[in-house]
């Protein structure tokens, strides 16, 4: 078996601020091989961007960065045989941008607006030794890479004269320009719609074949997940959850959580409208999520699992790999969701009674 | 571009006439009124009153009388003083150049080291030297301008010598050294309070650019430290500063005219001491339009050029 | 129906435990401009009480005495009253016309900028022009100008000062409100069919509140430091009624021979002027709290 | 000619060629530039008890016919009937009194509760305003009744909305629509800044209360798959336009305008299997002909062209 390209072992990331500490990242630990895709899902709070970007050092431990809450990043993530936790600002400059890509979600806020596009561009070059010149060479090639029309005519343009996926679009240009081992791309089509987003994600599979680099996705729509992950890791509470090859996760769920998320979603088989009669109702979750300010204990789904034993509210369960299960399928529970959910069908008999998991 | 530019010519000019209801007003509702004066000047009758109010145009109603004077203001005729009978707009003119003079100098002051100040500050914030600034700064703005240049005077030239404890020049002599030796005291006194404010400013400008997400796609793309201060966050913190400079000149002028009367600065705030008590009211009057009108220009230039700079305003 | 369990519910974020004036307290400057004002204030109120001199009584034999000499803490003035006592007694004026002005400014300020800010048709115009207009004078100009040809005093200072401060407060009014109105809060309450005054009084005047209380506290500083300008210069306070400024026109003539009497009253104004921008400021960082992890 | 399904009973809403321009400049006083999206002459009804849903994409109008129908911002042409009542006028008292009859479930749940006032104030608000309910006492018992009925503790009354998770905003939210038992309630993208497994729960919830008090819907949102779980006929809009209207299977099953079809090709399939075989189709680019009308093209579908 070949070095990772990433491997992240027992990171921790803490926030201070004001009202107190923030527990965003609790002991994940993975490893991304070159050229695979991973997708990162979870809500907000799970941890999935903060865990990402504190490794690169952009979340706040740099000098520059005007975050008021202080950061305290623990653990180990090794890129290329390299430790990116504890490197000096200097060292992870030169990797930002050269051998890791980034690629964020709203793209009007992420391009500064008194600079021209192509400027922007080129500066992603300039910034790692090459000249000028060859560096706006390079970015009008970029432009056309990713699909913006006359590059030569656009790269002269601000911000604010593209429209919303022609800025994503310039923000994937940025992202590829020093053709990076990694590219993180954060909820990079939340923020547009939906037919924007299917040619975004169009690009980028494109660009990954072309370029052979590794990304990890940070989403929470299981359907984009779906659409470009080779592997999935499903975060909740500042933990991976369940992690494993797309197919394995999505058809032989072993999560109760990414159970809940995947049977909450509408399914278009399951309707049928009319105005008379009960209509069915989703699978909710039930419960709110967890407050990250208080310290982490157990399995910080439990309190939302209707099928959760003590030992998940008091005891943290570790990412294990199925033991049935497809190599490489792990999951982070006490009990055993097909063994349950089997059990819960045949006292039921009907599974109308999974509708309302919670009560 | 243009659009924009008209509109806010037009604006102005609703803004000018408001301004000159308001100037108008103020002295029209003021108790005893423009005649209070020569009421109690002794050896006048009242029939001579009378006779002065007629001559003036005082007995006519209040429309009226701003009518005329506001048609008067357009054309130039701002009226004549009270006191020598000499037009409003000449006796301003002899004085606004030794204020500008003032304000030019306390600005150039205040820009330098208010914008220095500001960036290093923010830059390193809460460091020692943001600690140190932010109390400078906070005492800057607490402290009376007329008491901090009576310090001065009494420190700087009553005690040491080093410069002279008034006015713009002795009489007689009228070389270079000799104003700028004169300048140093008031310009330094005015400078302190707007030295305080630009830094302020400057300081918020600047983490407020720090914390845009822009700054992490700089960083994200492993742009130079130097190069990520100067092209990202100063080009985008800078261009807020340029409107200051229109929203500072009020205080900025008031300074000045608290800072000539300590300095016995022969310039405007002389001038409008001179005025009130002598209850010179066309002076007076002369002098809030023409502060107006220097404010309301000095927004609309800082609102144009902040136009032409930012590139999102630039084109449409 | 689905009710979900009530132990999860009241696990929602709590972020009790710390306050908005925890978060004031923090910022040490804030901390000792309150310390500041709190003491001057109590010197001010109380120390008159205790003083063996009263800050009236002249002494022809015992004037310029120096501080620390013959029982008088600060020394004597030109008439050989207690500087201290004066000092103590002309602040409780500098202050009081301070907040009072501020409470004027205040007022008015919130009131336009509230109904500006709410109906922004002609009205909302109107008014913001006045205020664009009168921001356009210097407001030293016409300070002066108000306190030259009215008759000078306690009570007309106060008001002059109030009533040419309070733009300020209602650009700040206006513009939040403008922000506010934007949120669905605002067209929730719309929706509902409360009435106008309603909206204004109950769901745009607590919201407003927090950065009225910022303005407020930076409005007694700029009062106290226009009183003390307008009282120098001989059109404010009038002797024998004492404030920090008219104690400074006196003094001036004596600079040389006695300088203290000149730079302990401005050194009162200073510390009462930083005290409440101190305040103002750390109010303003503490209810604006940044740094939220994104 | 309205397009119209339910021929029979008599529609609670109907709105008529609604149109609404912005100007690019508001006006030589601001600063601000609104570049906000129009409506152009949109038609549909509502009838008692139904949900009809309005998607598009950001820009595309739907929130403004929001707006317009709940009178927060006023029509440049066109009518809308409320129960047979012409209100694109209304003013006044008349005003108050159809708020009772209609309400508004916003999309941002932190913007759209009041950060300074108790969440039970927020709810008895309309109450009171309205003299439903004058006793202090009384007007607690409804609030707690209200509370229960959307699923949130009542002995929360006392709290501030920031001790609530987003969830349980859009609840109170909910609870405050509620409040005057209106007949219809626009939700304006109710779910869409809610994560994904809170999002099912307030779709259930709505769900519930239509079933308990037969209340309507316009449903206004961007998610494709939740506006055919809940709606009963779709509206898709684009640029200001209706351009594709009638019952959920029609519109869904059958899309017949190639924007419609376009949409609903591009959205990610939760399953690695079904989303390897979606086969996604080119949306049309074409500007909307001026003069194009909705034509009928089967029972109660709707289609521009």
């Amino acid at each position: 078996m070949t070095t990772p390209l990433l491997d992240v072992s027992d990171l921790t990331v803490r926030f201070s601020q004001d009202r107190g500490k923030v527990y965003a990242v609790n002991g994940v630990s993975y490893s991304l091989a070159r050229g695979e895709t991973l997708a990162v899902v979870g809500e907000s709070g799970s941890g999935k961007s903060a865990h990402v970007l504190a490794m690169p050092g952009l979340l706040g431990t740099g000098r520059y960065t005007g975050a008021g809450a202080a950061v305290e990043v623990g653990g180990s993530a090794v890129f290329a045989g390299k430790e990116l936790i504890g490197m000096p600002e200097a060292e992870l400059r030169r990797l930002r941008g050269s051998r890791i890509g980034f690629v964020f979600q709203d793209p009007m806020s992420s391009l500064n607006p008194v600079l021209t596009v192509g400027e922007q561009i080129a500066e992603a070059i300039t910034s790692h030794g090459v000249s000028p010149r060859t560096a706006e060479a390079r970015a009008l090639d970029l432009l056309d890479i990713v699909g913006i029309p006359e590059p030569r005519r656009r790269a002269r343009h601000f911000p604010h004269q593209f429209s919303g996926g022609m800025r994503q679009r310039a923000m994937i240009a940025i992202g590829i320009a020093c053709e990076p081992a990694l590219l993180i791309a954060d909820e990079p089509t939340t923020a547009l719609d939906v037919l924007v987003q299917a040619q975004i994600i169009d690009l980028m599979k494109d660009l990954r074949r072309q370029l052979g680099m590794a990304m990890i996705w940070i989403t929470h729509d299981m359907g984009v997940v779906a659409s470009i992950a080779d592997t999935v890791q499903v975060m909740y509470g500042g933990r991976i959850m369940e992690r494993g090859p797309v197919r394995a996760v999505f058809h032989d769920t072993r999560s109760a959580y990414t159970w809940g998320l995947l049977n909450s979603l509408p399914d278009a088989e399951m309707h049928a409208p009319s105005l008379a009669g009960r209509r069915p109702r989703l699978r909710q979750i039930p419960g709110q999520p967890p407050d990250m300010t208080q310290v982490p204990v157990g399995d910080p789904f439990a309190p939302r699992n209707r099928f959760a034993t003590h030992r998940c509210l008091s005891e943290t369960p570790p990412l294990q790999q199925v033991a049935d299960g497809a190599p490489g399928h792990l999951v982070a529970a006490w009990y055993d969701l097909p063994q349950v959910l089997r059990a819960v069908a045949h006292r039921d008999a009907s599974p109308q009674a999974l509708t309302e998991m919670g009560t | 571009m243009v659009r924009r530019f008209g509109a806010r010519l037009i604006q102005s000019v609703i803004l000018l006439w408001i301004v000159s209801i308001v100037g108008f007003s103020l002295l029209y509702l003021t108790p005893g009124g423009p005649l209070a004066m020569f009421a109690e000047t002794p050896g006048m009758t009242q029939e001579d009153v009378e006779r002065l109010e007629r001559q003036l145009g005082l007995d006519q109603p209040a429309p009226i009388q701003y009518l005329r004077w506001a048609g008067g203001l357009v054309v130039g005729d701002w009226g004549r003083s009270y006191r020598d009978d000499s037009p409003v707009l000449e006796v301003i003119g002899s004085r606004i150049g030794q204020t500008f003079k003032l304000m030019l100098a306390a600005t150039a002051v205040a820009m330098s080291v208010g914008l220095a100040t500001g960036i290093l500050g923010a830059v390193r914030q809460y460091g020692r030297f943001d600690r140190v600034t932010t109390i400078l700064t906070m005492i800057a703005l607490s402290i009376p301008t007329f008491w901090f240049g009576l310090l001065v005077i009494y420190v700087f030239s009553q005690r040491l010598g080093w410069i002279p404890p008034g006015n713009a020049a002795p009489v007689g002599d009228d070389s270079w050294l000799s104003a700028l030796h004169h300048l140093i005291g008031p310009a330094l006194v005015l400078g302190l309070l707007s030295t305080a404010v630009w830094s302020r400013y400057m300081r918020s400008a600047v983490l407020e650019t720090l914390a845009q997400d822009y700054i992490r796609t700089a960083r994200a793309k492993g742009v130079l430290r130097s190069r990520l201060l100067f092209h990202h966050v100063l080009r985008n913190a800078l261009l807020p500063m340029i409107t200051l400079i229109g929203l500072e000149l009020p205080s900025l002028f008031g300074g000045a005219l608290v800072t000539e009367t300590v300095f016995t600065w022969p310039g405007m705030g002389r001038l409008f001491f001179d005025s009130i008590s002598y209850r010179d009211y066309p002076v007076i009057l002369g002098m809030l339009i023409f502060s107006a009108i220097l404010v309301i220009s000095s927004n609309l230039i800082a609102d144009t050029l902040y136009g032409v700079a930012d590139p999102r305003l630039r084109r449409r | 129906m689905s009710v979900e369990s009530f132990p999860a519910a009241s696990a929602a974020p709590a972020r009790a435990n710390t306050t908005v004036f925890h978060r004031f307290l923090r910022r040490r400057m804030a901390a000792v401009g309150l310390a500041l004002v709190v003491l001057l204030v109590l010197a001010c109120a109380l120390g008159p009480f205790l003083l063996r001199h009263d800050p009236l009584t002249i002494n022809m034999r015992g004037r310029f005495l120096l501080p620390f000499s013959d029982g008088h803490v600060l020394g004597t003035d030109e008439m050989g009253r207690d500087l201290l006592a004066r000092i103590l007694d002309a602040g409780r004026y500098s202050l009081l016309i301070g907040i009072l002005a501020m409470s004027i400014s205040v007022f008015v300020g919130g009131f336009v900028g509230i109904v500006a800010g709410f109906y922004r048709g002609i009205l909302g115009h109107g008014l913001m022009r006045f205020v664009d207009g009168m921001l356009c004078f210097p407001s030293i100009f016409l300070l002066l100008t108000l306190a030259a040809l009215t008759s000078p005093g306690v009570v007309t200072t106060t008001i002059i000062i109030g009533l040419t401060a309070w733009m300020s407060v209602a650009r700040l009014v206006h513009s939040s409100v403008q922000e506010l109105c934007q949120r669905e809060f605002i067209a929730a309450a719309r929706a509902l069919g409360l009435r106008d005054w309603r909206i204004m009084i109950g769901e745009l005047l607590p919201n407003v509140a927090a950065p009225l209380c910022v303005a407020a506290t930076l409005i007694v500083a700029r009062a106290i430091l226009l009183e003390s300008y307008v009282s120098y210069l001989g059109y404010g306070i009038q002797p024998p009624v004492a404030s920090w400024g008219n104690m400074l026109q006196k003094a001036q003539q004596y600079f040389n021979s006695a300088p203290w009497l000149a730079i302990l009253p401005g050194l009162m104004i200073t510390i009462a002027v930083a005290g409440f921008n101190a305040i103002g400021d750390g109010l303003r960082d503490a209810l604006n709290p940044r740094g939220r992890p994104g | 000619m309205i397009p119209s399904v339910q021929g029979n009973a008599p529609d609670l809403l109907r709105v008529e060629g609604l149109v609404r321009h912005y100007r690019g400049d508001a006006g030589i006083f601001s600063r601000h530039r609104h570049v906000v999206p129009a409506v152009d002459d949109v038609s549909f009804t509502i009838g008692r008890g139904e949900t009809l849903g309005l998607v598009g994409e950001s820009g595309s109008g739907k929130s403004t016919v929001g707006r317009l129908i709940m009178r927060l911002d006023d029509a440049d042409a066109g009518r809308i009937v409320f129960d047979g009542r012409d209100i694109t006028d209304l003013r006044g008292q008349g005003l108050i009194d159809l708020r009772r009859r209609l309400q508004v479930v916003f999309q941002d749940p932190y913007a759209s509760l009041n950060p300074r006032r108790r969440v039970g104030d927020i709810v008895g608000a309309g109450l009171r305003a309205h003299g439903v309910e004058t006793s202090q006492s009384g007007l607690r018992d409804r609030v707690a009744g209200l509370f229960r009925r959307v699923g949130l503790d009542p002995g929360q009354l006392d709290r501030y909305p920031h001790e609530f998770s987003g969830g349980q905003r859009q609840r109170i939210g909910i609870a405050r629509a509620l409040s005057l038992e209106p007949e219809l309630i626009v939700a304006d993208e109710p779910i869409t800044a809610l994560d994904v497994s809170i999002q099912a729960q307030i779709i259930n919830l709505l769900l519930d209360l239509q079933d308990e008090t037969g209340l309507s819907y316009l449903f206004i949102a961007h998610d494709l798959g939740m506006v055919r779980h809940i709606s009963h006929r779709v509206a898709v809009m684009r640029r200001g336009r209706i351009v594709e209207y009638g019952p959920v299977g029609a519109v869904f099953d059958d899309a017949r305008h190639p924007y419609t079809r376009a949409l609903i090709s591009a959205i990610p399939i939760p399953d690695p299997d079904r989303e390897a075989s979606r086969r996604q189709i080119a949306g049309d680019d074409g500007e909307v002909a001026s003069d194009a009308k909705l034509r009928e093209v089967g029972r109660g579908h709707w289609v521009l062209a």
